[in-house]
């Protein structure tokens, strides 16, 4: 137990230092583009194409997609999707510096991993739906949004979080 | 000893955070001059016209109400000027001296009469005055021209057109001149101006 | 010894000093002495642009760039609408001064693609839209110098030159009455109503504007 | 003055390399800040790890301290900063319905996406998850538009809404954040551990 106990405390960061440096790196990004990081985003782009290819006239006759397409561009040719290669790249490598390359399922000793991967996808759906409603997920508008003091922001993160200790109950098993 | 590095590592840049916004404060200048007025306002009072002197209505003034400023350079200054002006050429407003002297009139509810070679010279002069937060300053709407090597100062109509445009047209078009050869070119296309764009973009979306 | 004790002592309060040294940030920003922010450029500037010269256009020069079709040339019009209907210059848009600042016309001042020529019938108005735009740091901006009263005073109703001048004045004459032609004088048929221009164009500027703005809303 | 692209400082064409590189930033802080466990991020809503908390108020408290300084400094306009438009009723909803994801998740598309970079099962699914959401938003998206359009306040700040000066906002904010922090230590040491 006490093995286990020193291996939480030192994979990580110093959560204040890691919130340091990603603070240094929202002002870094004001101040280079103006707007905030975000990451839903890109996979916005990517559905947008995806639907785009396959069915190009749905995509134009639906109100939203053709919201994000324009003449002679690709929906990819974007700001965030660019920035989630970043991410997947800065990620990587942090993992395999520290050595957490693995391919595994990560779930409470509680359930199974089958469990654990239908959760996830329920709430990677959900997640979707709400982050497009509230145009904006945790990073895009919580976290950047609250650098500028934006309203929406602080709802949006005030709405997140509130609702997670309200339901934090029902889900209870699978991750204590 | 693990510990000990991440506290380092942690207090170190938190410490160089404090030191960076510590010296910035302290080797930031404010800027000297700063404009009260904002472009908005500024254009309003432009609209308003109430900023427009006229000779008679000068006449009307008393002198202790007013402080004439002539803003040509120094050297047209020299050579003749309105009697009790002053020299405040454009190019020297800002300095400080000049300032203070637009705030001791401010002070003494004294109204800063500008004039120069024509309004639009005075134009120049005001809207800086104007937009520093000199509400108190006016164009005499004069020309100052020299007849026979003496100033003279003379009435102008502001922004009045010399001729009526229309009619002048109109007139010169049923009257051709000399030969009307190459000027068959009737209609013109229309000319649709797509802009685009201008380049300082708005930032967009964050998320 | 005591130097280890005194690092130990250091670890202990370490999370305390970092909260304090965040307190005394946010708490600087609240003490800070506050002044007033420029809008758009230092007044220094400001006065440096004012005093130049460089945007008076003559009209000599703005006539031969309209005889040659010069397609960057956008003119812009600041007096008030009636005298726009009245009488305005071939292909000119009206923006009179006092709506200089509308989010309508911010696509026409606020761009970098077209030199644009302000005109009024000095150039009293034209001179102090440029100065507001200046301030807010636009470029590309001209003020026809004189205005429409030297408009027609050169180009439509040129002077002849007395005899005594040199060769120049006389080509000026000459190319001041083509142009003049060029621009209607003695022109029999009717020229083109500029009345309705500006209605389409203005739409064109305001739908981009929008289009751009919302599909970024999004996550 | 920045912001340095809209204003040209930079040319507009090195965006794309930026986004990369502040991108690889951002992932590579969310992940050695121990972002890419879903097990760690879920803890503060069970109070066995707050690192979500610190994490994320400390880089909201430092970013706003930063950028207000800079602010003052001359260095960037405020104003010209991309404020989120706030639709009222879609930030509330779409914040709860994101609230009950993120239970079941135990992502969010930022960290789900690292999670994905270091081989996690869960976050790949997650992100499949996600593509399926926007895809399900958008083929409905008639019927949620209502909801999406409405309430629209602009791109207000605190500052608009509260009506107070943003220094103040942010001085009291920074004190929410610290006891924020001494709160969840509280917490944390009633709460029995869970190791992962």
């Amino acid at each position: 137990m006490v093995e286990k106990k020193q291996l939480n405390r030192h994979v990580y960061w110093n959560p204040y230092f890691g919130g340091f440096v990603l603070g240094l790196l929202i002002i870094l990004t004001f101040y280079l583009t103006g707007r905030g990081l975000g990451a839903s985003g890109a996979l916005k782009s990517g559905v947008v194409t995806v639907v785009h290819t396959v069915a190009p006239t749905h995509a134009e006759n639906n109100v939203y997609y053709s919201k994000f397409i324009k003449e002679g561009e690709s929906p990819m040719n974007n700001w965030l999707v660019f920035e989630a290669i970043g991410v997947l790249l800065g990620a990587f490598l942090s993992g395999a510096f520290t050595g957490r390359l693995k391919l595994k399922v990560q779930h409470s000793p509680k359930i199974t991993s089958r469990r654990r991967l239908v959760f996830a996808l329920i709430g990677g759906v959900l997640f979707g739906i709400g982050a497009q409603v509230a145009r904006g997920c945790t990073s895009g508008a919580a976290l950047s949004g609250m650098a500028v003091l934006s309203t929406g922001g602080f709802i949006t993160m005030l709405a997140i979080f509130g609702t997670g200790y309200a339901v934090a109950y029902f889900f209870r098993k699978n991750w204590i | 000893m693990k510990e000990l590095e991440k506290t380092k590592r942690i207090s170190i840049s938190a410490v160089l955070f404090l030191l960076i916004v510590t010296i910035a404060i302290l080797t930031f200048e404010k800027p000297e001059n700063v404009f009260e007025k904002n472009t908005e306002a500024t254009l309003q009072e432009i609209v308003s016209n109430n900023y427009i002197l006229t000779l008679s209505e000068l006449d009307s003034k008393e002198s202790s109400q007013y402080q004439l400023i002539d803003i040509r350079s120094n050297f047209e200054y020299t050579k003749g000027h309105i009697n009790d002006a002053i020299n405040i050429s454009t190019h020297d407003i800002l300095e400080s001296g000049n300032i203070e002297l637009f705030d001791e009139l401010v002070e003494s509810n004294k109204i800063a009469i500008l004039y120069g070679e024509d309004p639009n010279d005075a134009n120049r002069a005001w809207m800086l005055l104007y937009q520093l937060g000199y509400e108190n300053a006016k164009i005499l709407c004069v020309e100052t021209n020299y007849i026979d090597n003496k100033f003279q100062v003379s009435n102008h109509a502001l922004e009045k057109p010399a001729v009526n445009y229309a009619q002048v047209m109109q007139l010169a078009k049923s009257a051709p001149t000399e030969t009307k050869k190459a000027v068959t070119k009737p209609k013109k296309p229309k000319k649709v101006i797509t802009l685009p764009k201008k380049k300082k973009r708005v930032p967009e979306g964050g998320c | 010894m005591s130097k280890k004790y005194k690092l130990k002592r250091l670890l202990v309060r370490r999370y305390q000093i970092l909260a304090a040294i965040l307190f005394i940030l946010a708490a600087g920003l609240v003490l800070l002495p506050k002044y007033k922010k420029n809008e758009g450029i230092a007044p220094d500037q400001f006065v440096k642009n004012i005093i130049s010269s460089e945007r008076y256009i003559s009209t000599d020069l703005l006539a031969d760039r309209l005889v040659n079709q010069d397609p960057t040339v956008l003119l812009i019009d600041t007096r008030s609408e009636q005298e726009f209907n009245d009488y305005a210059l071939p292909n000119a848009i009206n923006i009179p001064l006092k709506d200089l600042l509308n989010e309508d016309f911010d696509g026409y001042i606020n761009q970098d693609v077209y030199d644009i020529i302000l005109y009024s019938n000095e150039n009293f108005y034209a001179d102090q839209a440029w100065i507001i735009s200046s301030r807010l740091g636009y470029t590309n901006l001209y003020v026809l110098k004189g205005g429409l009263n030297e408009w027609f005073d050169t180009i439509i109703n040129p002077k002849l030159p007395d005899e005594t001048m040199p060769q120049e004045a006389f080509d000026l004459y000459s190319f001041r009455k083509a142009a003049g032609m060029y621009f209607g004088v003695g022109m029999v048929k009717s020229e083109v109503k500029k009345v309705t221009k500006s209605k389409p164009v203005k739409k064109v500027v305001t739908i981009k504007k929008k289009k751009k703005r919302v599909p970024e809303g999004g996550c | 003055m920045g912001p340095l692209i809209p204003n040209g400082i930079i040319p507009e064409d090195w965006n794309y390399i930026i986004a990369i590189l502040i991108g690889f930033a951002f992932g590579y802080i969310l992940e050695a800040s121990g972002f890419s466990s879903s097990r760690k991020l879920a803890g503060v809503f069970y109070g066995y790890d707050f690192a979500v908390l610190k994490v994320f108020f400390t880089s909201a408290v430092v970013a706003v301290i930063g950028l207000y300084y800079m602010d003052y400094l001359n260095w960037v306009d405020i104003s010209q900063l991309f404020v989120q438009p706030t639709y009222l009723w879609a930030a509330i909803i779409g914040g709860m319905i994101m609230g009950v994801g993120f239970l079941a998740g135990g992502f969010c598309p930022g960290t789900s996406l690292c999670a994905v970079a270091i081989g996690k099962i869960d976050g790949i699914v997650f992100t499949l998850g996600l593509t399926i959401g926007i895809f399900i938003f958008s083929e409905s998206f008639s019927a949620l538009e209502p909801l999406f359009e409405s309430s629209n306040l602009g791109n207000i700040t605190l500052v608009d809404s509260l009506g107070i000066s943003p220094y103040w906002i942010i001085f009291i904010f920074t004190i929410i954040a610290l006891v924020a922090f001494y709160f969840s230590d509280w917490v944390r040491s009633k709460v029995k551990k869970v190791f992962y």
